[in-house]
C-alpha cells in the first residue's frame, strides 16, 4: 500500500485518536450528535464492536503516527454487550499505562473511560476536558523516531491467502 | 617536524582498541596513545531495572565473558537480599564458572592470542588465526580443542540455560537442579578438561619456550611494566576465581593490602582521561601518578599474571606444579613480563580443570536444595569474581522493591587499562625507529596488549565494533606523507 | 570456480554472536570450506580496504550483527550493504536494538553524567568528560561521537533478512547459510527462524490451565521454581507466548522464564504490546484495585517487555530523545 | 503496515452527502471530495443532496457498473443509521457489500462542531481513515441462523397483555411472564379512563380472561425472569416460578380458602397491595375478583402455617379440591425462544419524599393511586369517596406534579397527571359533589379529546389554580381554616400567594420506572437512560427496539405514557417481533473471529477470554480453533493473541491500523 500520509500541517491542532464501543460509547456520540451538542473537534472516532478488541499496540501506533492523544471508550462494568470484554480492556489499560509512564507519557494523553449509550453529555465533557489538558501538554511528537519494521512479509503473503 | 600514526582497531581481541602514536621530528614515537572509543552506559540503564535481571542484562556487557558477569551480578544479588547461596547452589554456580574460565582460557590460547606465538608475527595475515594455529599444530589437535570447547559449553547449557548470557543464577542460589546423569557427565568431562588442559601446557611447551626468540620477547624491556598487582585469594591465599578477598602486591611481590569486596571504594579509585571512554582504575591509597610503574604509582594489573603474582599458590596440585614451574623458569614471583601472560592463563586453565573435577564428583551437587528463598528487605551489593581477564566487580542499590536506583561497575579489563596504555607506549618506543612502520611493527605493538586477553567492550560496558588497521603518517601539514596498511602487506 | 564470499561483522555487540559462531563447533570447518570468510574482525586480520577493494554486491551474504551507536557504525553498515548481495541483521541487536536499547530509556548525557562525574568509584577533580576532539600536546587525539540514541540495522540500511536471538542459536545461522548457498530463500524481510512462538512444543504446554491463571505475579527470586509447570502457570512472567521459537527453549529447561530474545512472531507487530496485551488478558481480576494490585508484581514493564526491542518498538524510545529527532 | 492487498487493486468510490444542510452547513463537501479524489486507489469522488435517496444510491449502483468501483466510501451520517441502505445498494449492483465503508461525518462531525473550517477538516480525516481501511476490506458473506418461533413477553401489564394477544392471534406462542400474583398491571386499579371516562375493568378484564384462556400463550403470574443468555433469534430464558403453594392446574378461585382462613382479626391481617394498602387482606387471597389466573396465593410473610410452621390449616380441610400445597417449591424453568418483549411498567412517585405536603402525617393526604381505589366500586368503599373518618370532603385540592418537573426528583414531565388529575376531579366531584381545586404548573393535555376534557371540567366548575404548591399544613389562621388542611400556593395569574382550606388533599404523583429497573437492564443486556427509562434504538424511527437485537420495550418501562400509547406501542413491538419471526432467520454481522494456524503456536491465551466458549484447544495440531456458530464477534481474543493468529472479520489489525493512519494523515 503506498504511503498516502499527507504533509502534516505546521500549525496543527491536537489530535485525539478515540476507539468507541459499538454499543455504548459510540453510540453515545451519535447521540451528543442528534442532540446537536458541541464540543471539541480534535477527537477521530474509531468504532470497534467491543473495547475488549482494543489492542495496546493500536493505542500505541495512534501516539507514533501522529495523535497527540487516546481516549478509549467502553461500557460501564457489569454492562459489556459480550459481558466482559470492557474488563479485558480494563486489564490491557492499566498495564499499558504503567509502561507509558516510563516512556514519559502524560498521563492525561490516554484515558480509559466508561461510557453508556445514554451519557451523550460525557462524551462531550471528556472530549472538551481530554482536548484541553492535550493542548496545555502540547504535541505528542513521536513522528521523529525511526520507523518499526511492517508486519512479517511472509506470513503477511499466506495470510492473504488464508483470509480470501 | 611532528608525524602522528593512527592504529585503528586492532583485531583478535574483544572489543575495540585504537592507538595514535605521534611521532617526534626524528621519527622518533613522542607518545603512543591507547584509546578506548566507546561506551554504552550500563550503569545508567540498569537503573529502574529488578536487581533479579541484573545477572541476566549485564552478561551482555560481553558475550565472551558472559558468565563473569551473570555471577559477579548474581553474588550481588545475593548481598543486595542479604541472602546465604545455597550451599549446592553455590556448588551449581562453581562448577559452571570454572567449565567457563577453562573454555574461556582455551579460547584464547588457541583462537585469539595464541596465534602470534603458535604461528608467529611474521607470517601472513591469512595465516595468523586458527585455522593458521590449526595448519601448525595439525588437524587433529584444532578438532580436539574445538571438541574439547563444545563439550563444556554443552554442559553449561544444560545447567545454566545458556552457555552465551546463562539464566541460571539467582539471589540466594540457582533456578535448577542438576540429575544424577548429569553429574555423571561433569564427571566425565571435567577428567577430559584436566586431560586437555595438560596436553594444551605441553603444546606450550614445544612451540613457544622451546623457541628462544619467543621467550626473547617474553622476557625483553619492551613487554615489562613493574606494577602493583590484584587479584582474588581464598582463605588459604590461594587463587581462586569464584569468591575470596581482594590482594594486592606490590612491585616487590610484598603483600599490600587484603580486604572484602565491599570495601573497594576505600581502596580503588577510576581517574578519568579527556582522550578515552575507559577509565582508570588506580589505587586509592597511593594515589593517581599518570601512567607510572613502580611502588610510588597506584597502576596495578589484574588477570592471570597478577592473579598468579598476588596469590601464594594454585588451589589444586597439579596447578600448583605449573605454578612452581611457572616462576622457577621465569625468576620468581612477582613476574612484570606482559607476554608471560599466556603462560600464567594456562597454568589457571589447568587449575580451573581440576577444580570441576573437585566439585563434579562432590555428591551435594545433585542435592535438591539449591536456593534460599530471600527474606530481608532489599538495599545495596556487592559482587566480585575473576573473570579470565581480571577482577570483576559489581555494586547496586536497590529500593524497597528490589528495583535499581544505582549500579557501579569496576571490569576485568578496565583494571589494566593503565598498564595497557602503558605497554603500547613502551612497544612503540622501542619498536618505532625513525618513523619505519610496518605490519610487523604493527602486530607486535598488538601483541603487547593482546597479551592481556583484553575485552574493552567489558572495559566501557560500550559494545565493542571493529574497523581494519591501517597506519597514516602525516607531517605537520596533515599532509598523508606515508601509508603502510597491514592487508596489503 | 570461487566459493561465494562471506562476511561477518561487528557493530555495537558484546561479541557473543561471535562465540555463537565459533559454538558451530564441528560445523564451522564446514562452513569455512562452502564459504570463502573475506571479513571476520574477531578471527581474522582482514581489513576494511578488502572490503572497499571488492565490487558492489561481490560478498554474497554478510551477516552484521550489534546495535547501532556511532557514525562509524553507520559507515560500516553501509559499506557492506553497498558490497553484499544479502545483508543479514544477526542477533537481537542488530535485528531490534537489543539489550544496549534500554539505552534509549535514558539520554545520552544522563548516561555521561553518571559514568564520568557520579559513579561511587570516580575520582574526577577536573570535571574532565572523554572529548570527541582532544588537544594533546603531542597532537591531536580524535574519538568517535557516540549518537543520542541506539538503532537497528534496519533503522539505517536496508537489510535482507534477520536472524533473532541473543546469542542466536548456531543452528540457526548454519540453516541460513545453507539456505543462500542454496538459494532457496524466503521473501526479502523474513526472519530466518521458526515463525512460531515459544509455547509451540514447549515441554510444559499441558500443564497451562485454559482460564484466566494469574492471581498474582511472582518474581523469580520470591518462589521455588517448579521444574516441570507452566511458568506463566506458576505466576512467573514468560514471555514464551509472545516470543518466536527456535532457541530450543534454552531458558525454560533452565527452569526461567522466557525474556524474548528472539523477539517476535511475524504477525505480532509491537513484541511488547503483543506480550503485554496477552498477559493483562490473563489476569484474572476485574476491578480497577484488584488490577493494579496484581500488576505492582510487575514492577518494570518497559525493562521486561522491551527488553530486546526498544529501537524497534513503537514508542521506540523516551520522547525526550526522539524530540531530538531520533 | 504490511502491503500486501488482501482483494487485489482497489478502485475506490467515495460520496460525501450534504443531509441538506445538516453537514453541508458546516462542511465544506466541494473541498472534501476534491481531497478524497487525491487519496491513493480513489478512481472516483462525488458529492450530493442526499446520498440515502434514490438518486443517490443510484449514483453508486452506477458507477459500480460504468467505472469498475470495487470499493465503496460513503461519508454521511452514522453507520447505524445507514450502512445497510448503502451495503444494499452495493449488492444491486453486484458488489459484495462488505466492500462499504462509511464515514460519519454528520452525528460525529457536522452537528457538534462549531467552526466549519474545524468540522471540514475532521470530516476529511475521516474520510481519509474510511478510504484507507476499505482498501483493505475482504468480501463476506453475511451468516443466516434460523429462528426460533416462540416470544417472552415480560410483564403483564396493558402493554403486555396486547403485545401477547397481538403475537398470540397471529399464531405464535408466547411466554407472559408477571411478577404479581395476576396480570392486569396499573390499569386494573383505575376506575375510568381519561378522556372517555369508559370503565377500565370493562375494557382490560375481557383481554385479561383471553389470555388466561388462549392456546397460544403460557402465562406464568408470580414469575420472574432470572437469566437470559443467547442472541436474536435465539434466546435462552430462565423464569422462576416464585412458589405460591397453591396448585395453579386444580385451584379455580371459588376463596373457600379465603373464607376459612384464620386470620380473621383486623390487626392480623396484612394490607392489600391491590387496593394500595387501604384494606386488609388474609395470608391466603385472591388479588381482585377478576384475577387472572383465578388462583389463589398463599403470602408467606402473613401465612401461620408458613411462618411458624403451625396452623389449623383450615384452609387445607376448606378446599375440595385440594389445591393448597405448603410443600410446594420455587420452580425454575428454562424457554427458549426469538424474540423477547419488555413491557415491565411503572411506579408511582412515593409521596412521602415531598414531605411539604404532609403524606403519612396528615390523614387526610392521599394519593392519585389510592384516589384511584376510593372511586372504585369495586374498592374499599365501594366506590364512596370517604375521608378516614368515614365523612364525604367538601373541599378536595389536587395539586399536579408532585415528584414531576421538579429538579429535586425528576426533571421530566410524567405526561399523564394532568390528565388522570383531572379525570379525578370529575369522579370525586360526581361522587361527592365537593368542590375541586386543581394546583398545576401548566396544564398539558395534548391528545385526541383531552383538551375538550379539560373545558368540560372548567364548565363543570372544577377550581383551577396556577402555581407550585408551597405546602399543606394543618395550621390554621382563621377560624374558616381550623380541623382543615391549609394548601399554601403562589397564584401566579393573579400574583398573590392564597391560602385554601380544603378537607381532602390529593397528591398526582408522577411515574418512575421501577427500583430494579437497573438489573432488569442488565438482565436483557439492553440500556437505560439516565433517569432509568430503558432506551430505545433510536427515539424518532426505532422506538420500541433497543440496542439488542431480538429485544423491543413497549410502555411504560421506555416512559410515562398513556393508555393509548402503550396499546399503540405493544402493538408495534408485536410486529416488530413477528417481522423477525416470519422471517425466519437472522443475518449474522460476519465480524466473527478466526485462527490463522499456520500462525498459531497453541499458546492457550485465547481460550479463557471468550465469554462464549466459542475457542477449544486442537490437541492433535496443538493450536486453537473457533467455533464460528458461538462466536459473536467481539474480538477479544483478537486483542490477546501475541501471535497475530486470530484475526476478525470486519474488523482486521490491518484495517484498524489503517484506519488509525488515515485519520492522522490530514492535520
Amino acid at each position: 500500500m503506498p504511503d498516502v500520509s499527507l504533509p502534516i500541517a505546521e500549525e496543527r491542532k491536537p489530535r485525539i485518536i478515540a476507539f468507541f464501543c459499538n454499543w455504548c460509547t459510540y453510540t453515545a456520540s451519535d447521540l451528543a450528535g442528534t442532540s446537536r451538542m458541541s464540543y471539541a473537534p480534535n477527537t477521530r472516532v474509531i468504532r470497534v464492536m467491543c473495547s475488549g478488541r482494543i489492542d495496546p499496540e493500536f493505542v500505541l501506533t495512534a501516539l507514533r503516527k501522529g495523535a497527540d492523544g487516546v481516549l478509549i471508550g467502553g461500557c460501564h462494568p457489569g454492562d459489556c454487550h459480550y459481558q466482559e470484554g470492557n474488563y479485558k480492556c480494563l486489564r490491557r489499560f492499566r498495564l499499558l499505562k504503567r509502561y507509558l509512564a516510563q516512556m514519559g507519557v502524560e498521563d492525561e494523553r490516554v484515558r480509559l473511560e466508561w461510557i453508556a449509550a445514554s451519557e451523550a453529555d460525557r462524551v462531550r465533557r471528556v472530549t472538551d476536558e481530554m482536548s484541553e489538558a492535550i493542548a496545555r501538554l502540547g504535541p505528542c511528537r513521536l513522528e521523529a523516531a525511526p520507523s518499526p519494521p511492517d508486519r512479517g512479509v511472509e506470513s503477511e503473503q499466506r495470510l492473504a491467502g488464508v483470509a480470501s | 617536524m611532528g608525524r602522528h600514526v593512527v592504529v585503528d582497531p586492532i583485531t583478535r581481541l574483544e572489543g575495540h582498541g585504537k592507538i595514535d602514536i605521534i611521532l617526534n621530528d626524528e621519527g622518533g614515537v613522542d607518545r603512543a596513545y591507547f584509546q578506548v572509543p566507546e561506551l554504552r552506559g550500563f550503569e545508567k540503564f540498569l537503573v529502574g531495572r529488578p536487581i533479579e535481571d541484573a545477572p541476566q542484562i549485564t552478561s551482555r556487557i560481553c558475550g565472551v565473558c558472559p558468565m563473569a558477569h551473570h555471577m559477579a551480578a548474581a553474588k550481588a544479588a545475593d548481598d543486595v537480599f542479604g541472602v546465604e547461596c545455597a550451599p549446592t547452589g553455590r556448588l551449581i554456580r562453581e562448577w559452571c564458572y570454572n567449565a567457563f574460565t577453562f573454555e574461556d582460557h582455551a579460547l584464547h590460547f588457541y583462537f585469539l592470542g595464541g596465534p602470534d606465538f603458535v604461528v608467529g608475527p611474521d607470517a601472513s595475515k591469512a595465516e595468523r588465526n586458527i585455522v593458521g594455529v590449526i595448519g601448525k599444530v595439525g588437524v587433529e589437535v584444532g578438532k580436539r580443542v574445538i571438541a574439547m570447547r563444545r563439550e563444556v559449553r554443552e554442559m553449561v547449557t544444560t545447567i545454566a540455560g545458556k552457555i552465551i548470557h546463562p539464566v541460571f543464577g539467582l539471589p540466594g542460589g540457582v533456578a535448577r537442579r542438576v540429575s544424577a546423569e548429569e553429574r555423571a557427565r561433569c564427571v566425565e568431562i571435567s577428567e577430559k578438561a584436566v586431560e586437555f588442559a595438560l596436553f594444551t601446557l605441553g603444546v606450550f611447551r614445544d612451540v613457544v619456550l622451546k623457541n628462544e626468540e619467543y621467550v626473547g620477547w617474553i622476557l625483553s624491556e619492551g613487554y615489562t611494566h613493574k606494577t602493583h598487582y590484584m587479584g582474588l585469594v581464598d582463605s588459604d591465599g590461594k587463587v581462586n576465581f569464584y569468591d575470596g578477598l581482594l590482594r594486592v602486591v606490590g612491585p616487590d611481590g610484598g603483600r599490600e593490602s587484603e580486604f572484602p569486596v565491599r570495601e573497594y571504594t576505600d581502596y580503588i579509585d577510576e581517574h578519568v582521561e579527556p582522550w578515552s571512554y575507559v577509565k582508570f582504575p588506580y589505587l586509592k591509597k597511593i594515589g593517581w601518578k599518570g601512567f607510572a610503574e613502580g611502588a610510588e604509582s597506584g597502576v596495578y594489573a589484574v588477570a592471570p599474571l597478577a592473579r598468579l603474582n598476588a596469590a601464594d599458590g594454585m588451589p589444586t596440585p597439579k596447578a600448583q606444579e605449573a605454578y612452581e614451574e611457572y616462576f622457577e623458569t621465569l625468576g620468581g614471583k612477582p613476574v612484570h613480563h606482559t607476554l608471560a601472560t599466556h603462560w600464567a592463563r594456562l597454568v589457571e586453565l589447568l587449575g580451573a580443570a581440576e577444580l570441576m573435577l573437585e566439585i563434579a564428583r562432590d555428591p551435594r551437587l545433585i542435592d535438591e536444595h539449591i536456593r534460599n528463598i530471600p527474606t530481608r528487605t532489599p538495599t545495596e551489593g556487592f559482587g566480585v569474581v575473576e573473570a579470565p581477564r581480571g577482577t570483576l566487580i559489581h555494586h547496586y542499590a536497590t529500593d524497597e522493591n528490589g528495583l535499581i536506583t544505582m549500579a557501579n561497575l569496576i571490569v576485568a579489563t578496565q583494571n589494566n587499562a593503565a598498564r595497557i596504555a602503558m605497554s603500547v607506549d613502551r612497544a612503540a618506543r622501542t619498536l618505532i625507529d625513525r618513523g619505519k612502520v610496518d605490519d610487523t611493527i604493527l602486530n607486535k605493538i598488538e601483541m603487547a596488549f593482546r597479551a592481556y586477553d583484553p575485552c574493552h567492550g567489558c572495559a566501557t560496558h560500550a559494545l565493542p565494533g571493529h574497523t581494519p588497521l591501517w597506519v597514516r603518517v602525516y607531517d605537520a601539514g596533515h599532509e598523508l606523507v606515508q601509508e603502510v596498511r597491514r592487508d596489503r602487506a | 570456480m570461487s566459493k561465494p564470499k562471506a562476511g561477518f561483522y561487528w557493530c555495537a555487540s558484546c561479541g557473543g554472536c561471535e562465540e555463537s559462531v565459533v559454538d558451530l563447533a564441528e560445523d564451522i570447518l564446514g562452513v569455512v570450506d562452502a564459504v570463502d570468510f573475506v571479513f571476520f574482525p574477531v578471527a581474522m586480520d582482514f581489513k576494511r580496504a578488502d572490503v572497499e577493494a571488492l565490487g558492489d554486491g561481490e560478498i554474497a551474504v554478510c551477516f552484521i550483527n550489534g546495535a547501532l551507536r556511532t557514525s562509524e557504525h553507520r559507515e560500516m553498515a553501509e559499506l557492506l550493504r553497498r558490497k553484499s548481495t544479502y545483508l543479514v541483521a544477526y542477533g537481537s541487536c542488530s535485528y531490534q536494538g537489543g539489550i544496549p536499547a534500554l539505552g534509549n530509556l535514558f539520554t545520552r548525557d544522563e548516561i555521561l553524567r553518571f559514568v564520568y562525574h557520579d559513579s561511587p568509584s570516580t575520582d574526577n577533580p577536573e570535571d574532565d568528560e572523554p572529548t570527541p576532539h582532544f588537544e594533546a600536546h603531542e597532537g591531536d587525539l580524535e574519538l568517535p561521537q557516540f549518537d543520542e540514541d541506539v538503532k537497528a540495522l534496519d533503522q539505517v540500511v536496508d537489510v535482507d533478512y534477520y536472524i533473532p536471538g541473543c546469542a542466536p542459536p548456531p543452528s540457526l545461522l548454519k540453516a541460513a547459510v545453507e539456505a543462500v548457498l542454496s538459494g532457496e530463500l524466503p521473501p526479502k524481510g523474513s526472519v530466518l527462524a521458526p515463525d512460531k512462538a515459544l509455547c509451540e512444543g514447549c515441554p510444559r504446554i499441558d500443564t497451562k490451565p485454559n482460564e484466566p491463571l494469574i492471581t498474582e505475579f511472582k518474581r523469580p527470586w520470591e518462589v521455588q521454581i517448579d521444574h516441570e509447570k507452566c511458568l506463566l502457570a506458576q505466576g512467573l512472567l514468560c514471555l514464551g507466548p509472545a516470543t518466536r521459537g527456535g532457541c530450543g527453549h534454552v531458558c525454560i529447561n533452565g527452569n526461567m522464564p522466557c525474556t524474548g530474545c528472539m523477539g517476535p512472531v511475524s504477525r505480532a507487530g509491537d513484541h511488547g504490546a503483543a506480550a503485554m496485551s496477552a498477559i493483562a488478558s490473563l489476569v484474572d481480576a476485574d476491578t480497577e484495585e484488584e488490577v493494579d494490585r496484581i500488576l505492582d508484581g510487575i514492577p518494570d514493564p518497559a525493562g521486561t517487555f522491551y527488553r530486546y526491542g526498544m529501537s524497534h518498538s513503537v514508542m521506540y524510545a523516551k520522547r525526550g530523545i526522539t524530540c531530538a529527532g531520533g | 503496515m504490511a502491503s500486501v492487498q488482501p482483494d487485489g487493486e482497489p478502485r475506490i468510490g467515495v460520496y460525501i452527502c450534504h443531509c441538506g444542510v445538516n453537514i453541508a452547513s458546516k462542511v465544506d463537501t466541494e473541498s472534501a471530495r476534491d481531497f478524497a479524489g487525491g487519496l491513493p486507489g480513489v478512481v472516483l469522488s462525488r458529492d450530493y443532496k442526499f446520498m440515502c435517496s434514490d438518486p443517490g444510491q443510484e449514483m453508486i449502483r452506477e458507477d459500480i457498473r460504468e467505472h469498475g468501483i470495487n470499493r465503496v466510501v460513503v461519508a454521511s451520517c452514522s453507520p447505524l443509521m445507514h450502512e445497510r441502505t448503502f451495503r444494499n445498494a452495493c449488492i444491486a449492483a453486484g458488489l459484495n457489500p462488505f466492500y462499504f465503508q462509511m464515514a460519519n461525518i454528520r452525528e460525529q462531525v457536522s452537528w457538534v462542531t462549531v467552526d466549519r473550517a474545524e468540522a471540514s477538516a475532521k470530516a476529511k480525516a475521516l474520510i481519509a481513515a474510511a478510504v484507507r481501511r476499505v482498501a483493505r476490506a475482504r468480501a463476506l458473506e453475511k451468516k443466516r441462523v434460523p429462528v426460533h418461533g416462540d416470544v417472552v413477553v415480560v410483564g403483564g401489564g396493558i402493554a403486555g397483555i396486547h403485545a401477547a394477544l397481538t403475537l398470540a392471534e397471529a399464531g405464535k406462542h408466547v411466554y407472559l411472564v408477571e411478577r404479581e400474583p395476576t396480570i392486569g398491571g396499573h390499569m386494573a386499579q383505575f376506575d375510568k379512563t381519561f378522556p372517555t371516562l369508559d370503565c377500565a375493568a370493562c375494557i382490560l378484564t375481557p383481554k385479561m380472561s383471553e389470555v388466561g384462556a388462549h392456546p397460544n400463550i403460557t402465562l406464568w403470574t408470580y414469575s420472574e425472569v432470572d437469566a437470559v443468555s443467547g442472541f436474536t433469534g435465539n434466546f435462552r430464558v430462565t423464569v422462576r416460578r416464585k412458589a405460591r403453594y397453591v396448585d395453579e392446574s386444580t385451584c379455580v378461585g371459588c376463596q373457600e380458602c379465603v373464607e376459612a382462613c384464620v386470620l380473621r382479626k383486623d390487626k392480623v391481617q396484612v394490607p392489600d397491595e391491590f387496593n394500595v394498602g387501604l384494606s386488609k387482606r388474609k395470608a391466603v387471597y385472591l388479588p381482585f375478583p377478576q384475577a387472572t389466573p383465578a388462583c389463589v396465593v398463599i403470602d408467606p410473610n402473613a401465612c401461620l402455617q408458613l411462618m411458624k410452621g403451625k396452623c389449623a390449616q383450615t384452609c387445607v380441610d376448606a378446599c375440595e379440591r385440594l389445591s393448597i400445597d405448603f410443600e410446594q417449591e420455587d420452580e425454575v424453568v428454562e424457554v427458549e425462544c426469538g424474540a423477547i418483549i419488555l413491557a415491565t411498567g411503572y411506579k408511582t412517585f412515593d409521596a412521602h419524599r415531598t414531605p411539604e405536603y404532609g403524606y403519612g402525617r396528615y390523614d387526610n393526604v392521599y394519593t392519585s393511586l389510592e384516589v384511584e381505589r376510593l372511586v372504585n366500586a369495586s374498592g374499599p368503599t365501594g366506590g364512596e369517596v370517604k375521608l378516614r373518618d368515614g365523612s364525604a370532603p367538601e373541599r378536595v385540592g389536587i395539586i399536579h406534579c408532585v415528584g414531576s418537573r421538579d429538579r429535586k426528583h425528576n426533571a421530566y414531565c410524567s405526561k399523564v397527571c394532568c390528565m388522570y388529575s383531572l379525570k379525578l376531579a370529575h369522579l370525586i366531584k360526581e361522587r361527592t359533589g365537593a368542590e375541586v381545586f386543581n394546583f398545576y404548573i401548566d396544564m398539558r393535555t395534548p391528545g385526541k379529546g383531552y383538551e375538550e376534557f379539560y373545558d368540560r371540567l372548567l364548565e363543570e366548575g372544577m377550581q383551577v389554580v396556577r402555581g407550585r404548591v408551597a405546602e399543606v399544613t394543618d395550621w390554621a389562621m382563621t377560624d374558616a381554616e381550623k380541623g382543615k388542611l391549609v394548601i399554601r400556593a403562589e397564584d401566579t395569574l393573579i400574583g398573590t400567594a392564597r391560602r385554601i382550606p380544603v378537607d381532602m388533599v390529593v397528591l398526582s404523583v408522577g411515574l418512575e420506572p421501577h427500583a430494579d429497573a437497573e438489573d432488569v437492564r442488565r438482565r436483557f443486556n439492553i440500556s437505560c437512560s439516565t433517569e432509568g427509562w430503558f432506551l430505545e434504538r433510536h427515539p424518532k424511527l426505532a422506538p420500541v427496539s433497543t440496542f439488542t437485537d431480538g429485544v423491543w420495550v413497549a410502555g411504560c418501562c421506555q416512559g410515562p405514557k398513556d393508555i393509548p400509547e402503550t396499546v399503540a406501542q405493544a402493538g408495534a413491538a408485536a410486529g416488530e417481533a413477528l417481522a423477525l419471526i416470519d422471517r425466519g432467520h437472522v443475518e449474522i454481522e460476519p465480524n466473527t473471529a478466526w485462527i490463522d494456524a499456520e500462525a498459531c503456536s497453541g499458546c492457550k491465551t485465547c481460550i479463557p477470554l471468550c465469554p462464549f466458549s466459542a475457542i477449544s484447544r486442537n490437541e492433535e495440531l496443538g493450536v486453537a480453533e473457533i467455533n464460528e456458530a458461538l462466536c459473536k464477534g467481539c474480538g477479544t481474543c483478537v486483542a490477546a493473541c501475541p501471535s497475530g493468529a486470530a484475526q476478525q472479520n470486519l474488523f482486521t489489525d490491518e484495517e484498524i491500523f489503517e484506519e488509525i493512519e488515515g485519520a492522522l494523515s490530514y492535520a
